[in-house]
């Protein structure tokens, strides 16, 4: 292994070598071709070939032996340059995680769908005071924790949301039951316990049955929504 | 040994010593050190490091600094230090070993001086082969255009049960106690005072207590403060059009207030006041 | 994956494709390897190849499909990788690269950290018989073939220098072991520690770990010793 290219000499040196062999003139054009910062023209080419070579019969074989490969010759805009074949073009794709935190109003709109839900956006923004920003819904879509689940059966007909599987698992809860109602809440201190009368907790439940004041979802709906969290590996499926 | 090197050293200094040499005498900037010039030197033994002569290596050295200095040469102090250390390391080589030594021989002194030069020089050896070496971008080359890798980024969020419910109750409780209803303030407006007082003038014939009358009017106490302003400020203006007397004991003292009677210009000055 | 073998099936068959055609993870290897503008370790290719394919034997097989074409898959630094053919050279003069020149002092030093470390300058002094400038240690720090990898636990604490992958990329070597002339070297004694100058490493490794005469280095040594920009051009092979 001492030396790889010295290695390369020696074999061609070797006696053994295939007299059939490819012509010197395709090793030459594969080296340039390969090296070049950019697509190479014919006549760019041609000018470094040993005097004789036909340079288009060269380059056709060339791009015959490359035809079935991983790697392509592909001419582009009259010049030729090596390509990855086009039906691994999923190939040429590196993955990678990155931890994310949710922002403090993702996880309030988070913990409303949870306990609300069927619940609309508008119904979120009333309960939180405050106008949700598209990015917001989208991250937290994103996540995979959330799902439009309906539409309600109110002028506009807005979707109405709710939580996934995904939402159980994250947070370790078996069933959405699990979340704590107002009396934990204020157990735990995390309500005030001189709240007023009227303040309720509602007892979520994630059933997936669509209440009477729900329509099921159209088609187009999921896709409009889950828009960002495509799969790079189903993606390239074909 | 020695006497091998003796017999070797004869000759070389004086043919090292002709001015016929000019790469010896003239190119000191063309060596790295006193190392450097001694390996050269050793060079022109033509035999094997091996075998060098330590002893004719040193008087070569030694003729060459002389050759430097005689025609003003600056010589570096390491140059300088060396000859005077190879100068010894002859006198040791020619003299007999004493018989108890003290630290290395002359022997090995020379030896370990020609193991430097050897390694110096196989590492000289060993430059050059590594330098001819194919080398990348001089002789064998990468893919000069890489294809772009796409870098798809797959978020993991992260958020816990506590974040979560934290965030339910803040916000939640946070609305209920911001939630504040502004009642409408009541408030009792001058016109409204005025038409009540004019009312309740006509009715009063007497001295009556202003206080008297707004408690009888007020039912919510909290509306106290505005009806009393009102009507005190509706009564001024009362007077002042002459429809109405005041009068008052002392500072804080409770107010009287009757319609004004008919001839009230001489009663100013002295009223029959109402009894207490 | 189930795109890979999807897309076999249907090339099988075609009827013109060959029924001896080369496994489909050469394919692959062959645009993941052209692709890169790094060399790739064995297991990063080995992510992207579908189950069962013996990484190895596929690696072996493409090094001998392009043994004697233009461009020659090599292994640098345990990492593989596409470069021109070595025979190739006197084709592949590019006007826009201007190759590095070392002074002499440059390449013997670059030589002695080669073969002997990890050394410290002054070691590097010894060999050499001479103090060498500041200036030849920043040009081979520059090249980002040489780093310093740790500080010796000897008074003064010195830095040791030791070699980079970029230096095994550089002179296509695909371990330290494969320096030229490095048996003879051992054999001859002269890396051995009965020198005078007291080396005491009779082998040269860049192996990171840090020998039993090293401390680590701590923070600003890098900085202070690789200061100098790296140029990307001596840099991996970009």
């Amino acid at each position: 292994m001492a030396s790889l290219a010295e290695k390369r000499v020696v074999d061609a040196e070797e006696p053994s070598v295939d007299p059939q062999a490819r012509p010197e003139e395709l090793r030459l054009l594969e080296a340039l071709l390969f090296a070049s910062t950019e697509p190479l023209d014919q006549a760019a080419l041609a000018k470094k070939m040993p005097d004789g070579v036909d340079i288009k019969v060269a380059l056709a074989q060339l791009q015959a032996d490359y035809a079935s490969r991983g790697v392509n010759l592909v001419r582009v805009a009259n010049k030729w340059t090596f390509r990855t074949a086009g039906d691994l073009a999923w190939l040429m794709t590196r993955e990678s995680t990155e931890t994310r935190r949710l922002s403090r109003a993702a996880i309030e709109m988070l913990a409303i769908i949870a306990y609300h839900q069927p619940v609309t956006r508008a119904e979120i923004e009333d309960i939180r005071g405050v106008i949700t920003s598209k990015g917001t819904l989208d991250v937290l879509l994103e996540t995979g924790w959330i799902r439009p689940r309906g539409r309600r059966k109110t002028p506009g007909r807005p979707l109405t949301f709710g939580t996934t599987e995904a939402f159980l698992s994250q947070f370790s809860l078996e069933a959405l039951g699990d979340l704590p109602g107002l009396e934990e809440l204020k157990g735990t201190g995390l309500l005030d316990s001189r709240l007023p009368g009227g303040f309720s907790v509602p007892t979520p439940s994630d059933d997936p049955t669509l209440r009477e004041d729900e329509d099921p979802l159209e088609i187009g709906d999921l896709e409009l929504a889950l828009a960002p969290a495509v799969e790079p590996e189903t993606g390239e499926g074909s | 040994m020695s006497a091998e090197i003796l017999s070797f050293e004869t000759g070389r200094p004086a043919e090292l010593a002709a001015d016929d040499e000019p790469s010896l005498v003239v190119d000191v900037e063309g060596y790295e050190g006193p190392l450097d010039l001694l390996l050269a030197l050793a060079r022109q033994q033509k035999v094997d490091l091996h075998k060098i002569s330590i002893l004719a290596l040193a008087d070569q050295y030694l003729v060459f600094i002389e050759a430097a200095r005689k025609i003003r040469l600056e010589l570096a102090a390491d140059y300088l230090v060396m000859a005077a250390w190879l100068a010894y390391l002859k006198s040791r080589l020619l003299l007999p070993e004493p018989a108890t030594p003290d630290g290395p021989s002359a022997e090995e002194m020379a030896t370990a001086l020609a193991n430097r030069l050897r390694r110096l020089e196989a590492i000289r050896e060993a430059a050059n082969r590594l330098m001819n070496r194919p080398q990348l971008q001089r002789d064998i080359f990468p893919r000069g255009d890489p294809e772009s890798i796409a870098e798809i980024k797959h978020p993991k969020f992260t958020a816990t049960l506590f974040d979560l419910l934290t965030a339910y109750a803040a916000q939640r409780q946070q609305r209920v106690l911001a939630t504040v209803h502004l009642a409408r303030r009541t408030v009792w407006s001058l016109s409204e005072a005025r038409a009540s007082l004019e009312r309740l003038v006509g009715m009063a014939e007497d001295w009556s207590r202003l206080d008297e009358y707004l408690l009888n009017y007020v039912v919510d106490p909290s509306q106290k403060a505005t009806v009393f302003a009102s009507s005190f400020a509706a009564a001024l203006e009362l007077v002042r059009e002459g429809e109405v007397e005041l009068h008052q004991k002392e500072a804080f003292a409770p107010l009287y207030f009757r319609k004004r009677p008919p001839q009230a210009s001489d009663a100013i000055t002295a009223p029959d006041l109402p009894v207490e």
